[in-house]
């Protein structure tokens, strides 16, 4: 079965500027996709429709299930996100309420939030983090706890937008790790190339609210000419010195 | 993350911090008013002062059995003493001697002390828990929450915006800058509504409905 | 001003607590029914820009600095009802985070700063005629004076100062502070209006 | 003269927490300087101290100037800061409003102000931007209108916090030839190693408020030791694969 089935996907802002056109792709449970484009190309617009949270024309399924109005409740339990800010998505006064939101409603009893709770901040190597504030957290520390948020809920797929932004290079690798230890379909919209390269088995490049091109990684990332009229560039790894 | 320090006493640990919250907070409320009907009641009486000492010792029990600095606790204390002083100040102005100043800094230093120790003893989602008990109206208690999350962001975010105007402007004017505190602030309403419509994005993916 | 716990006496405290209450259970019933899934995250985070507005320390021309209120203002832009709940949360907050004012005087505190600022500073808004300058400006002073001849009546009415010096000290203070607050309103409105005339348009419980 | 100069510089919150401790370092005139290490570090924080931003102990100078309480502005005047988050230094109504918001301060007349304004934005590539309001622009606009109102103060030092951060890659390398272009002393904060490796001439590690090492770029960011200890990574082109 498909885990993302999108298909003349189009959302335009109240404004009237038009910020996703036609697209459409699918991807196959299991695989990591890369969504990569310059600074407003759409990928958070792109990002935000899967999840129902734009009012897109077109289709979008999720597991086969299409995501409409009536039944975007039950598509998004199956879908975790981490958010690009991670002050955005810990609302709540303790990492533990942050974590437990949620959760009752997909069915957990007291006593399987508390171990869903406890296992994925551990995932995360946040053990015993339960009780602080996000606000006596540093930066790195929030984006584990947006993550081991994702975990909790055991969601099929995972999106992800720029999650290695603002980490150090050591907090991005350890992240990175992280993130390749989820068994999930993934999603993920970022400018780290090198993760790009990494993590994903698909990648799909978008411009002007446009797919300009989809195909491996490697293949996509090593055209010099697609990277460049797309304000990207060609990792290092991939040029020949 | 600058601003954190603000309530880190409430995140140490003691038998006082241990307590059941609820306890604390009917504490703090019974003993503050207590306080204010005695010394309204009785303050002609010559036993008032003992039971103002009384109760100042048995809060300075309660700060050594938390084991919080006393001299952090004097500091946040002393944030009423210009009140004090110009409540004073206005009664010699008037010609009319305080007659009952004495009672009165007894009474609100007391009041404030005992502030100081709950909040300084209890964390902020303990206190939310025993407003919820309390049958306190939800929109109040998840008004407050939001507010607790996300004012250390803002002061942060108004403290970097006011550093960028200092980098810049070398004058001198008060008018000039109360213009740009000014815009500063309308820019804080701008991004603390951008930033309310991201935070409703991550509450809908966790399957939020506004129940 | 923030009056602490101790400067009031019981009379005072009973009377503010209960003109308080009868604003605010309408307040919070009126807001409940009009409550969207979207206002709540808006309605936290607007609460905790008008205590950091509070915080912030606003130069007066000609030396020393004052802090907003911002009851208008929110009133302006969410609704009077809604900023309210606001500005009673945020008074809650500054008595528990900082001592500003006490646990029985937020009656009295809140009746100063929030049911002037927002619900009368409101109406007077919706009742004026002229410019949006004008019209938030008018009540943002007004208020605040208000909220200073109020803060002196309750510590005269408690005993704790005399109405001789009281009453002209304090309306003085919240007079200058009253002129800030309204160049302060107008100004942030002004710039919304340029930057994001939108948000002049939101909603108002 | 030594562009800055610090000496013992120390800086503590008002927590308690020590975020500085014992810096000292000197950067000639007309050099780049680099500063790296993980977040948290205090890069932040020792930026703002050489703009006497924060209430620090020690010394700091500038062009020779001892930085006080009393002259700060002066020396002020001679910095130019490009913020980490655009919209922190952006805030009126109008760009040119935002470019030339302190000139007058710096004594020049409106008619210097008009043309300063006019040049300055001219070399960012941003002709005719004046009446357009920044919360309108694009996240790599925004990032060289900052540019332009540094430039715009003919700053003998300028400060770069992450400058690089959020751009796409190629609105990274564009930005990255703008700064090379700039005739001025430099100091760079940033997680990029790549940019330290093309721009800059010093580098400085630090970490937990200390300097860790010191060096030219080189040889600091081959260190591979160096680097994983401080949380940060040999960037791929001094890798020997």
């Amino acid at each position: 079965m498909k885990a993302v089935e999108v298909s003349r996907l189009n959302y335009t802002y109240p404004s009237g500027r038009v910020v996703l056109s036609d697209i459409s792709f699918s991807l196959e449970e299991n695989r990591t996709l890369g969504l990569i484009g310059p600074n407003g190309a759409g990928k958070t617009t792109l990002l935000l429709s899967l999840c129902g949270l734009m009012e897109f024309t077109g289709t979008v399924s999720v597991f086969g299930e299409p995501m409409t109005l009536k039944n975007a409740r039950q598509v998004r339990a199956r879908i975790g996100f981490v958010f690009q800010n991670p002050d955005d998505q810990l609302f709540m006064p303790t990492v533990r309420e942050d974590i437990a939101f949620g959760l009752k409603e997909l069915g957990c009893t007291a006593e399987e939030v508390t171990t869903r709770v406890r296992q994925s901040l551990s995932a995360v190597g946040l053990e015993g983090f339960e009780d602080r504030s996000a606000h006596h957290c540093s930066f790195g520390e929030k984006r584990k706890i947006t993550l081991a948020a994702a975990l909790a809920r055991r969601s099929d797929l995972l999106i992800f937008d720029e999650p290695t932004r603002e980490l150090d290079p050591g907090g991005r690798r350890e992240f990175m790790g992280m993130m390749r230890e989820i068994k999930a379909t993934k999603i993920i919209a970022t400018h780290d190339l090198d993760l790009v390269l990494e993590l994903c088995t698909d990648v799909l490049v978008i411009n002007g609210g446009q797919i300009i091109a989809r195909g491996g990684p490697k293949d996509l990332l090593s055209n010099r000419d697609l990277m460049i009229s797309n304000r990207l560039e060609v990792p290092y790894r991939l040029r020949d010195t | 993350m600058r601003h954190a320090f603000i309530d880190k006493y409430a995140y140490r640990d003691s038998p006082v911090h241990r307590l059941n919250p609820a306890l604390k907070v009917a504490f703090t409320l019974g003993f503050i008013l207590t306080l204010l009907i005695l010394s309204g009641q009785f303050h002609d009486q010559a036993w008032l002062p003992w039971l103002y000492w009384g109760c100042f010792g048995f809060l300075l029990i309660i700060i050594f059995l938390s084991g919080l600095p006393p001299l952090a606790l004097t500091r946040k204390v002393a944030v009423i003493l210009p009140f004090i002083l110009a409540i004073i100040l206005l009664n010699l102005l008037a010609g009319s001697a305080p007659a009952q100043a004495g009672h009165l800094i007894a009474r609100s230093l007391l009041s404030i002390l005992a502030l100081v120790i709950l909040v300084s003893t209890t964390r902020f989602h303990e206190i939310l828990q025993v407003l919820a008990l309390w049958r306190v109206p939800r929109v109040i208690r998840l008004t407050l929450s939001f507010m607790y999350r996300y004012f250390f962001l803002l002061i942060d975010e108004a403290e970097k915006m006011a550093r960028a105007f200092r980098v810049r402007y070398q004058g001198n004017s008060n008018w000039e800058k109360l213009k740009l505190m000014s815009v500063i602030t309308g820019i804080l309403f701008i991004r603390s509504y951008e930033r309310a419509e991201r935070v409703y994005h991550a509450m809908v993916m966790r399957g939020y409905t506004g129940e | 001003m923030h009056i602490p716990d101790g400067f009031l006496n019981l009379t005072t405290t009973v009377a503010t607590t209960g003109i308080t209450l009868g604003a605010l259970v309408p307040a919070v019933r009126k807001v409940n029914r009009s409550l969207s899934p979207k206002r709540v995250p808006l309605m936290g985070l607007s609460a905790a820009f008008v205590f950091t507005a509070q915080l912030l320390s606003f130069p007066v021309p000609g030396g020393t600095s004052v802090h907003l209120v911002g009851a208008v203002l929110i009133s302006i832009l969410l609704g009077p009802y809604t900023g309210l709940i606001i500005t009673t949360t945020a008074l809650i907050m500054q008595a528990l985070l900082f001592q500003h004012g006490g646990l029985f005087s937020l009656g009295a505190n809140i009746l100063n700063m929030g049911v002037t600022g927002c619900l009368l500073g409101y109406g007077l808004f919706r009742i004026l005629p002229g410019n949006l300058s004008f019209r938030a400006a008018v009540p943002a002073l007004i208020m605040t004076v208000l909220s200073g001849v109020f803060c002196a009546l309750e510590l005269g009415f408690s005993g704790t100062t005399p109405f001789k010096t009281g009453l002209p000290a304090m309306t003085i203070a919240a007079t200058i502070t009253g002129v800030v607050e309204a160049i302060a309103t107008v100004s942030i409105l002004s710039l919304l209006g340029k930057v994001r005339p939108d948000l002049l348009k939101l909603e108002k419980v």
